[in-house]
């Protein structure tokens, strides 16, 4: 299993049934695929759609119906489309149960930085902000490092993207939980020790006694 | 009808419910100094990009450019304008400027870098970002159908910022995909009052 | 004609082709039967609908489809349902060309009192204050006197419904523009002398040299 | 369900597009101390006055109360507060507090009895009243119709409050004329997402 699926996986455990959930593009979008049809979730694209359905078959698909992304999607039954202005009022009115999105860094405030690197790359918030501010649970999903250096920081170098301690950070190594008073790691991954996570984190952790294993579903 | 230096409203979502014979018409017309304001400036050759690469653009209000490198290049030559806006900031600045609000009092981008030089105002014990209207000289907006009044209908995904932009332009143009008779879109499924659309070019097919 | 009719005719004189107008309850609804139909205005009721139409026959009625006053209406081809966001957004945005309106008290600044009596009438201000204050023109229609005393007075003794000045004043006595420099006496009612509209006239009228009479179409 | 002390939304404007069902059970039940937020008083003996005859709403918040005796008689008694609010800075009091606005910006009440006690901001040269925002414990909505997961169509002008009060509440309450299958309401017809209703209640034929 490569990281981007473990990671995917162990998201999918934090879906609730019945719960309203938006994911980002690129690895958050993955998590749909790993969460069980029963749980009755509605999916929504903040370009316009509640009740996100998978990509339809060739040569089905529809040029007005696209996530985020811009990628083609589907509708489930009990689909309603929404204007942004709907849609954000969802996001930021507290409607919208969870979130997970990329990160390029998350610190020991919980703080996330995922929207620019200053001088280099500087794409726009888009709907993170908003997501990041309103969304009941904002889970980040990310690889632990980037380039060798950790993406778990004492203190974001990188402009935030909301002054908002995030619900949870996931990536490959670790579930990480932030608190009042700091990280607190809560699962190791697969084949991951403690000291494993810990040599990969430039952030502090708080590491209770007992550790147990990513459960994958 | 549209002049050098106008501020424009565009419908659209990376391209998804932009109204792509009124952008053509701009490109061909070869209008600049332009103010475009939509959710993201698309990819280079689609959409709203067009607007870009002609060269058409000298400021864009939007919330995403990451996947127009054209845009952030012409962004970092200084050639072009950018302010970014939270998507959900963006759509409520629009709206107030549409309907007759001073502004927008949210929690979105408080304590990051869109706070700056913004005000910010405590009501009872939470901070907002008094965030400012803006309105257009023109809306561009696509949609599924009209009637010959104006009345709109939306398509899934194709809503995005067309039904908020139609209240905050001085001259609404809409370009549905069909027209239909007056009197067979019901009340009930009239998204935007023809009373707010100033004229209608169907798309051609 | 009686002095309701009058007032009604001459209001549906300032109707252009293709305004949207809304239409207070009482008199001022009287003035959709003196709008010729090819004018092709639409009428907005602020309970949410543009393109008012008629009361229906008997029997005809649809519970779900009343004007601001609750009473059964008709709706024309063209018609649309709105709630009361997008309604009062059309209000306060200046979308709305024309709103008429009755009145208590207008005074010498052209500002307008109509929604409350203190410690008599507490109706309240339903959507007049939205009316007034965000309509392009403001049509005051009104009698010229009650129990005898004049409406038009020098400043409004009652509560204003808006710190603005109204765009015209029409009683069944006279026609009266409300501008920077005071009521200009635009128009005589039928039969009516300056004389007469200065007699009944609290407040100080501006009098050009050549006050016509009015038309009622 | 609904405590003694609850903050209700209810929809409806004189009575059209209000959930008659549902006001008759709280009569029923005779649950005290409510506070009604609502377009106006309606009639005796009709929709929302219903809760006022019954001495049911210890506060009202609405834009009129001049059709209903009760209510005024109640006022002036000092056995119901009422505070009245402009019909459009109303249903955007709703509308904040249900899409998490930390207020409203509005010219409508600047310079009358409506701007005592209130903050007055001037942005770019206008003043605008800062009015706070509303929420319910509760909203109880008349919709025209539903699906099992909640997604609601509203009718004419029985849609007045309904769709806004959907956004403003802890528990949403619908009373659709109908219930249809999940899949029968298409996609571009839904006014309120079924993510937003907590419970349907059919209204009784």
């Amino acid at each position: 299993m490569d990281a981007k699926e473990i990671i995917a996986r162990r998201v999918a455990q934090e879906v609730r049934p019945g719960m309203l959930v938006n994911l980002g593009i690129g690895l958050p979008s993955m998590v749909a695929n790993f969460v069980p049809s029963d749980r009755h979730v509605f999916f929504q694209a903040e370009n316009g759609v509640i009740g996100l359905g998978a990509r339809p078959p060739e040569g089905m698909e529809e040029r007005d119906l696209t996530d985020a992304g811009g990628g083609f999607v589907s509708a489930v039954p009990g689909a309603a489309s929404i204007d942004s202005a709907m849609s954000f009022g969802l996001i930021r009115g507290g409607h919208l149960d969870m979130t997970v999105l990329g990160g390029l860094q998350v610190d020991e405030r919980g703080y996330l930085a995922n929207w620019m690197v200053p001088g280099q790359m500087v794409p726009g918030m888009g709907g993170a902000m908003d997501l990041v501010a309103g969304a009941r649970r904002v889970i980040v999903a990310m690889l632990h490092s980037a380039r060798g250096a950790s993406k778990i920081v004492p203190e974001c170098t990188l402009p935030l993207t909301a002054a908002r301690r995030v619900s949870l950070i996931v990536t490959e190594m670790a579930v990480i939980e932030p608190t009042v008073r700091g990280l607190v790691l809560r699962e190791c991954g697969p084949g991951v020790s403690v000291e494993d996570i810990s040599a990969a984190t430039e952030a502090a952790l708080i590491v209770p006694e007992d550790v147990p294993q990513m459960n994958l579903g | 009808m549209i002049p050098e230096g106008a501020v424009l409203l565009i419908g659209g979502f990376m391209g998804v419910g932009s109204p792509h014979r009124l952008i053509d018409a701009i490109v061909a017309r070869g209008v600049g100094g332009l103010t475009l304001v939509n959710n993201d400036t698309c990819r280079p050759g689609e959409g709203v990009g067009k607007l870009i690469d002609a060269g058409l653009v000298a400021r864009a209000i939007v919330s995403h450019i990451g996947l127009n490198p054209v845009a952030q290049k012409k962004m970092l030559a200084g050639e072009m304008q950018v302010e970014l806006v939270p998507q959900g900031t963006l759509v409520e600045r629009i709206r107030a400027g549409g309907v007759g609000l001073g502004g927008v009092l949210t929690p979105t981008g408080i304590g990051t870098l869109v706070e700056e030089g913004k005000q910010v105002l405590e009501i009872d014990g939470r901070r907002f970002l008094l965030e400012k209207p803006i309105r257009g000289d023109f809306a561009l907006l696509d949609a599924r159908q009209s009637d010959y009044v104006g009345n709109l209908e939306y398509s899934l995904t194709a809503h995005n910022f067309n039904p908020v932009m139609a209240l905050a332009a001085d001259t609404v143009i809409a370009e549905p995909h069909h027209i239909m008779p007056v009197g067979v879109i019901p009340p009930d499924a009239v998204k935007t009052p023809g009373v707010l659309v100033d004229y209608i070019l169907e798309r051609a097919r």
